[in-house]
């Protein structure tokens, strides 16, 4: 089961209890993996049958809140470390990649490769500012990230373009707009693709379960002899650089930068529901998030267009998730199961004292 | 080099406007410091505020000050609320984080259904005596000013009273430290946690009207003060409202003179600056000072 | 005569999964020690909770004095005059020594009365009249726990539940809180104990109680169960079997 | 035998409060050392400083050999040095299974990105939790256990990091006696095996069965050290500890 | 949403315009103006037979004053319900994106509220501005007026506060560089961010500097609040000059009717003698009650441009049609409402603005002579 939850039996847990539990996991993985090629084949399918360019956009736009989100989980679903932040890296990789098109004359997938990058750069000493403090002083550093570079790039003009906004070029100048809708949907399956596989493969590893005994207490993994500083670093790094290819991806796609668009607490904040909403421990999470409120948000703005009731529905979503569904979609639905087989409920010991002094005479016997 | 008159009446601008903030951030202080919760909706409530006087103005004609007599008991029932309906059920372990986050759902709530009542058009109280102001040595001290500023410094004293001489102010924090042993000694918890809250957003409903007094409102205005508050906090020492007032002062104070050289926009960093300064230097802040929990 | 409080056939658990306690009985009358021993996570701080009202049973009954007061919360419960000092650290870190203190008054209203009880517990831990205005939270493991139990005497309730009260304390207060347990007795208050310090606690307890797997493993009168040699092995501890063995390697 | 850890001076203040005054302490290598002392003596200060979680104000500590005072607490633990804490740490929502093995060390850069549940590791998680006693706990998360239990789940995660060095704070606190045995018995063991230990504990019982040196802390340094027949008869210890 | 598919295309049905408007969110206030503009002009043609033959029908989106959605809102009009014909957004900062999706549809896009400069240096081809002239222009025959004063009355020096937009920026450094070109000094230059609620502070820059003429480059509520602020201070300019904000209709109450003397340009007059202006006038007073305003006015011309394209080319629909409708507008001059207009290369309107003036509680045209209502009152009043 590709999954961070820490509740679910590891593969091939031997020993693990008898009975129907046994043979789930098998059954689990097969169904997953039936799942995962299903959507494959789904995101693949689209715009061929996507009846318009328009919806074909709107489903790049889920996608990118795909990648996003997916991105954004490496840091808040594996530490902990809530971010409202993150749409800053995402404006950060999107002006870098305007900037190096428009100012240094790069090609767009050199300058798209480089902003990453150079986004990676610049999230170590944002990281070593931003994870020196814990939870609630976090959440407060990486607003204020948002809200500086927003200023900076209002600001600064000359280079940013300010407020007038930076105009990218088109990489394909040309394709028409629906091929170039096209062209980016499928590099946009690409990216969400590798974001996946990158944690997927985290997820399942040492470095991963280091992360999440960060995410539990950062001080006794410490003890325990987790670099905690370098893993967190490390990891934020990793969701930076994915957040500004998505975010550059953006802005090839997309054309026009405002800072007050790129720089939106709301992207931020759209990337911690999506994850949340489809549950953070879970690989497919985002995605999953990402596909009912990209969905939502497209559906609110046709119904309510012209009033601002969009926001309204934005905030019950989000409340609801965190009322009653703080674990997210994936693993509510996983409970729905479990609640069929109530046979590993119980936390109890189940083996009385004497019953433990036997099972210990023996296995000591041999020793002692 | 700016004239003499420039910087004082600068300087007089500057401490006006930090009362205002150490108003809007004392609400922040309480909830965060003593309840560890991050209240990211409390600047919406604020403009929720600012939106009811500005409304009661309009409608009605009074003075927008009057709607404090409804608008103060409502955020003060609306907190309870908030804290015995949402807040309290929410899992004691994440409680930090799923804070920010009903606390943001609740924030863009506000926000759309004052875009809806209101709609996004800017608004502005006019008041008869909008524009007058009072000289004090060649520097001009407009009445709204004064007036924000005092309802600041009295709404302060008396929070600060409530919370450092009542048994509540006591009975809180113990409540939010260990809610079972709070509990065990014969402390209403919910009680006591829910008007917490309903003090803090209290403080909303008279910060709210201060702010509406002298500038304009709109949905999204609370984006542009959470910034700012969140770091006045920070730097004056999460928890502690004389370190907030003490900072929100020179951080008002700061900003306004550094407005001077270097214009409106780039003086706004100095609240990220000081932020980031805090919390590489001193994070428990620079005047607070509580324990760092570690082992 | 009815018990002090007392527990009958209590169901009770966590959540949604199966019960801890499985038809546990309990009485403690007036005057008396119970001691209540057992493996670690047999349910004992389950039964303590149930006790003060923290959790509610999921079926049979909670009787003080002979009332059924199943389902109060703890406060209704201190006002029954039951108080419980938890398990592990339960001070209120972030305020003072002082604080904390004057807090396990919070329900008294007399002035004079605060005074005398505050004396009372600076006279008998010296940690709390040293440590007058630290922030608690700032105090060692163990001057916390003496904090916690000064905390608790502020009051002085018929029923006592005191959850390994001795846990990381000193020798000399270790003595003292035992001291203070018969203190109580003698008062006439109602004491249920729990401690994994069992000998120590089983000779000052007038009745014993083995808790196992949420039921009543055997009960009696506390020197008994001291004397009993199967118990001593399964639940006491003792001198070790055999000396320390020399491994293989 | 030659040190492997000690102290010289290391001293301590928290504002007005002096938590260690000059602790000069020496633990030799392959021994089981008992640290004891009253309550807000010291020693879980001692043992702060000595594995980087606090800074000591002066002082050095070196491990076999090496200066370790300002190394960061991760860099301390990878030198050989586990330990575990008095108000006990366990990873609350992760399994018994996961709070172990996520004391393995990745190992290398590359080391990271392997598997974290190898058939290895997981074999040896298990071992750990079933010689403490709680193997029956293995799929349960550690928010739901027990007091005693967690602390069991603690030391199993300790064990499994394999350090050569184990500073336990209050192994006991709160363990069942039959159980305590058990862990007696086990730190015998593992020091047969070559591993160091000190050891605070407030259980005499213990402390003088198991130790073979012991040290005896007042006021934020030593007052007195040996062996156990030695401090069962020494009247400062008495005085200041036993309480007799 | 939009459910009707492509039906409308061609043939007899009406003819579909498909407009996004900012109707919440930061210019809600003046994307209103443009939807009523918008709405009087669809009416007043339908009244009188449609266009070709054909009765119009607008389909208004709500971009929520936001770059993203003002994309995803023509990329839906356009790409999704295929509309005939398409109307720009309001203000300078939706009108570029919203531009580009046009132009890769191939569609003619005339839009009301794009006047800075930027808009004309992306390159569009198919984008014209429906207004007498460009934002840099606004305040051309004020600064010829001043420069025209005999030198012992001609104002010395000058304090610039402008938001950060491209269109208030635009105003305000038009005018500064005739100005300082002719030898006025300037001693403050003030930019603050569209958000800014607190103007306190450049307020008591500007007051500090005592210059003579102060100019705002102002959207709306920036220039209310700009303006109180300096009330506070008791500054006294002789010449204070604001775009956009005091020709509002709430303006003078907004701050409480102190307006005396304050300047603004504008690109239209109830009162022009345009021939379409009068039927305009009336209809939209019977329409909504009040008489047009600026953005109103704006946007009729907008539909005014594309209705002279369509009924001269003979076609409304995607494809083909709309190359020929750019080519038309790019060769012809259109009467409007504000008068006739014609474009360059890049879509810039080759015409002024004209001054308003604030006196008596009333704003009037001042300059330039041939169209004013009122005499131009140098220096001004106290306010
Ligand atoms: N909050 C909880 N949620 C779920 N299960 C719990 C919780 N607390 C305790 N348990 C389970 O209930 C059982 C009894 O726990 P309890 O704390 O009563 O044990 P105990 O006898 O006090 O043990 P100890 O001596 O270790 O303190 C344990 O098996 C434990 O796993
Ligand atoms: N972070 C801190 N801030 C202030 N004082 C502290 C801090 N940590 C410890 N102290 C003080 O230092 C002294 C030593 O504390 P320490 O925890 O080392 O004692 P200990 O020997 O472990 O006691 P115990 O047996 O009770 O656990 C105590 O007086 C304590 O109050
Ligand atoms: C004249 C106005 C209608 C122009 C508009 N405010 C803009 O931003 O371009
Ligand atoms: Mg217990
Ligand atoms: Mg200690």
């Amino acid at each position: 089961m590709p999954s961070a939850s820490d509740t679910v039996t590891a593969p091939g847990a031997a020993p693990a209890p008898p009975g129907p539990a046994a043979g789930r996991p098998r059954l689990g993985r097969v169904l997953t993996i039936a799942a995962v090629v299903a959507l494959a084949a789904a995101v693949l399918a689209f715009p061929g049958l996507a009846p318009n360019p328009y919806i074909l956009s709107a489903g790049i736009v889920v996608l990118n809140y795909a990648v996003l989100s997916t991105s954004w989980n490496f840091v808040g679903g594996f530490t902990g470390y809530i971010s409202l932040g993150h749409g800053a890296l995402a404006g950060l990789g999107g002006y870098g990649t305007g900037l190096l098109v428009t100012k240094a004359g790069l090609p767009s997938l050199a300058a798209l490769v480089l902003a990453m990058l150079l986004v990676a750069l610049i999230a170590v000493p944002i990281g070593f500012a931003a994870l020196r403090v814990r939870g609630a002083s976090f959440v407060i550093v990486s607003i204020a990230l948002v809200l500086i570079m927003l200023l900076v790039f209002q600001s600064w003009a000359s280079v940013t373009g300010g407020s007038r906004g930076l105009v990218v070029p088109r990489p394909f100048p040309d394709l028409l707009r629906p091929e170039h809708h096209r062209v980016f949907y499928y590099l946009y399956a690409g990216l969400l693709a590798l974001a996946l596989g990158v944690w997927w493969l985290i997820d399942r590893s040492r470095f991963g379960l280091g992360l999440k005994a960060i995410r539990e207490d950062e001080d006794k993994a410490e003890a325990l002899g987790t670099p905690t500083f370098a893993y967190k670093l490390v990891v934020f790094v990793v969701s930076a650089a994915f957040t500004a290819l998505s975010g550059g991806l953006y802005a090839l796609w997309f054309g026009d930068l405002d800072p007050v668009f790129q720089f939106s607490i709301l992207t931020g904040s759209y990337m911690v529901l999506m994850a949340l909403l489809g549950g953070v421990r879970n690989l497919f999470g985002p995605l999953v998030g990402a596909l009912v409120v990209g969905t939502a948000l497209e559906f609110f703005k046709g119904s309510f267009g012209n009033t601002p009731l969009h926001l309204v529905a934005t905030g019950v979503l989000l409340g609801l998730v965190v009322m009653f569904m703080p674990d997210g979609v994936l693993p509510a639905l996983r409970n729905l199961f479990a609640r069929f087989d109530r046979t590993r409920q119980s936390s109890i010991r189940e083996v009385s004292a004497a019953e433990l002094r036997d099972q210990r005479l023996q296995s000591t016997g041999g020793k002692a | 080099m700016p004239s003499g008159a420039l910087l004082f009446q600068s300087v007089i601008l500057g401490l006006l406007l930090g009362g205002l903030y150490a108003l809007l951030a004392a609400g922040l202080t309480l909830y965060f410091g003593i309840m560890r919760v991050v209240m990211i909706a409390h600047s919406a409530f604020l403009i929720l505020a600012a939106y009811l006087a500005w409304f009661t103005h309009e409608r009605l004609g009074i003075d927008p000050l009057l709607s404090m007599v409804v608008t103060v008991p409502l955020f003060f029932a609306a907190g309870v609320l908030m804290q015995r309906g949402l807040l309290s059920r929410l899992r004691p372990m994440t409680l930090t984080m799923m804070s920010v986050l009903l606390t943001f759902a609740i924030a863009v709530l506000i926000e759309g259904l004052l875009g809806y009542a209101f709609t996004g058009t800017q608004r502005r109280i006019q008041l008869g005596y909008g524009s007058a102001s009072i000289g004090l040595f060649g520097a001009r001290i407009a009445v709204v000013k004064l007036i924000a500023f005092g309802l600041a410094a009295v709404a302060l004293l008396a929070l600060y009273l409530l919370m450092k001489k009542t048994k509540f102010g006591w009975a809180l924090r113990a409540t939010i430290q260990q809610p079972d042993a709070a509990r065990l000694v014969g402390i209403d918890t919910e009680k006591i946690a829910g008007y917490g809250f309903g003090l803090g957003l209290a403080t909303a409903a008279i910060g709210g009207t201060a702010l509406s007094l002298d500038t304009t409102i709109y949905p999204s205005l609370h984006w542009h003060w959470i910034g700012p508050l969140m770091a006045i906090i920070v730097v004056g020492g999460l928890g502690s409202v004389p370190g907030a007032a003490a900072a929100a002062l020179l951080l008002g104070l700061m900003q306004s003179l550094l407005q001077i050289p270097m214009g409106t926009t780039w003086a706004q960093t100095i609240f990220y600056l000081a932020l980031f300064a805090t919390l590489a230097f001193r994070p428990q802040g620079f005047f607070g000072g509580r324990l760092a929990q570690r082992f | 005569m009815a018990s002090e409080i007392e527990l009958v056939d209590v169901q009770a658990g966590y959540g949604r999964a199966a019960p801890v306690l499985r038809g546990f009985s309990v009485a403690v009358p007036a005057g008396s020690v119970v001691c209540l021993v057992g493996p670690n996570g047999a349910g004992k701080s389950t039964v303590l909770k149930v006790a003060s009202g923290l959790l509610k049973p999921r079926s049979g009954k909670l009787l003080v004095r002979g009332r059924d007061v199943s389902g109060l919360g703890p406060q209704r419960m201190l006002a029954e005059g039951v108080a419980l000092v938890l398990q592990g650290h339960s001070v209120f870190r972030e305020m003072t020594v002082e604080e904390n203190v004057l807090l396990g008054g919070y329900t008294i209203a007399d002035k004079a009365k605060i005074a005398e009880r505050v004396e009372f517990v600076k006279d008998l831990f010296p940690v709390v009249a040293d440590r007058w205005r630290s922030l608690a939270g700032l105090l060692s493991g163990g001057q916390q726990k003496q904090v916690e139990f000064a905390r608790s005497l502020m009051v002085d309730p018929k029923v006592v539940l005191l959850d390994e009260p001795s846990m990381g304390l000193d020798p000399k207060a270790t003595s003292t809180i035992f001291e203070q347990v018969v203190r109580m007795r003698d008062a006439g208050a109602a004491v249920l104990l729990v401690e994994q310090n069992a000998r120590r606690a089983l000779e000052t307890a007038d009745i014993g109680c083995v808790l196992d797997l949420g039921r009543v493993h055997i009960s009696g009168p506390a020197s008994e169960l001291l004397a009993d040699p199967q118990l001593g092995e399964l639940y006491l501890g003792g001198r070790p079997a055999e000396p320390p063995v020399a491994p293989k390697r | 035998m030659t040190a492997s850890l000690e102290t010289t001076d290391l001293r301590k203040a928290f504002g007005g409060v002096t938590a260690l005054d000059g602790a000069t302490v020496r633990f030799r290598h392959g021994q089981v050392n008992a640290l004891i002392g009253p309550n807000g003596s010291g020693k879980t200060t001692f043992f702060n400083c000595v594995t980087g979680m606090i800074r000591p104000d002066s002082g050095r500590t070196t491990y076999r050999g090496a200066d370790i005072t300002r190394k960061a607490p991760h860099a301390i633990a990878r030198a050989g040095i586990g330990r575990t804490f008095q108000l006990c740490r366990v990873f609350p929502r992760m399994t018994a299974l996961d709070n172990v093995l996520a004391a393995v060390r990745p190992g290398g850069v590359l080391g990271g990105l392997r598997g974290a549940r190898s058939r290895a590791q997981t074999d040896r998680a298990r071992e750990w939790l079933t010689r403490l006693g709680i193997e029956h706990l293995t799929d349960v998360e550690a928010r739901n256990m027990s007091w005693g239990q967690q602390k069991l789940l603690e030391l199993a995660g300790v064990l499994m990091a394999d350090p050569e060095t184990v500073l336990l704070d209050e192994p006991a606190g709160g363990v069942n006696p039959a159980l305590l045995d058990r862990i007696g018995t086990l730190v015998r063991e593992l020091n047969a095996e070559g591993r160091t230990f000190v050891i605070v504990e407030h259980n005499m019982d213990l402390v003088m069965s198991i130790s073979d040196h012991i040290v005896v802390f007042d006021r934020g340094r030593p007052i007195a050290e040996g062996p156990p027949s030695m401090i069962r008869t020494d009247e400062r210890v008495l005085g200041a500890y036993l309480g007799v | 949403g939009g459910g009707d598919d492509g039906e409308s295309s061609g043939g007899d049905g009406p003819i579909v315009v498909g407009i996004s408007l900012p109707l919440t969110g930061d210019f809600s206030e003046p994307g209103k103006g443009v939807q009523q503009g918008y709405e009087a002009w669809a009416k007043i043609v339908n009244d009188s037979g449609g266009l070709l033959g054909r009765q119009v029908e607008l389909k208004i989106l709500d971009d929520q004053s936001n770059a993203d959605r003002v994309v995803a809102d023509y990329e839906q009009l356009i790409g999704s319900d295929k509309v005939d014909l398409v109307f720009g957004p309001f203000s300078t900062r939706l009108v570029v994106p919203s531009a580009r999706v046009a132009e890769e549809y191939g569609m003619l896009f005339v839009e009301p509220a794009g006047a800075a400069n930027e808009v004309f240096q992306q390159g569009f081809k198919n984008l014209f501005y429906a207004a007498p002239a460009v934002a840099n222009d606004h305040y051309n025959y004020l600064a010829e007026h001043i420069l025209a004063l005999p030198a012992d009355q001609r104002p010395k020096t000058a304090a610039y506060a402008a938001m950060d937009d491209p269109f208030a920026q635009g105003t305000a450094y038009g005018l500064k560089a005739k100005l300082e070109a002719g030898g006025v000094r300037t001693v403050a230059n003030e930019v603050y961010p569209p958000n800014t609620t607190d103007f306190s502070s450049i307020a008591a820059k500007i007051a500090d500097s005592r210059a003579d003429v102060v100019v705002g480059g102002s959207q709306y509520q920036d220039g209310v609040n700009l303006i109180v602020a300096l009330q506070q201070l008791n500054y006294q300019p002789k010449l204070a000059a604001f775009s956009t904000a005091p020709t509002n209709p709430e303006f003078a109450s907004a701050i409480g009717n102190k307006t005396e003397g304050i300047l603004s340009p504008t690109g239209y007059s109830q009162d022009a003698p345009y021939p379409s202006n009068k039927e305009f006038v009336e209809k939209y007073t019977a329409q909504f009650g009040s008489p047009p305003e600026e953005d109103q006015a704006n946007a009729y011309t907008t539909g005014q441009v594309v209705a002279a394209a369509v009924t001269a080319v003979g076609c409304a629909e995607q494809g083909e049609c709309q190359q020929k409708l750019v080519d038309w507008v790019r060769a012809n001059k259109v009467d409007t409402v504000v008068g006739p207009l014609t474009w360059d290369e890049t879509g810039k309107p080759k015409g002024a603005h004209m001054i308003q003036q604030w006196s008596g509680g009333e704003i009037k045209i001042v300059l330039p002579a041939d169209a004013k209502e009122a005499e131009f009152l140098y220096p001004k009043p106290a306010w």
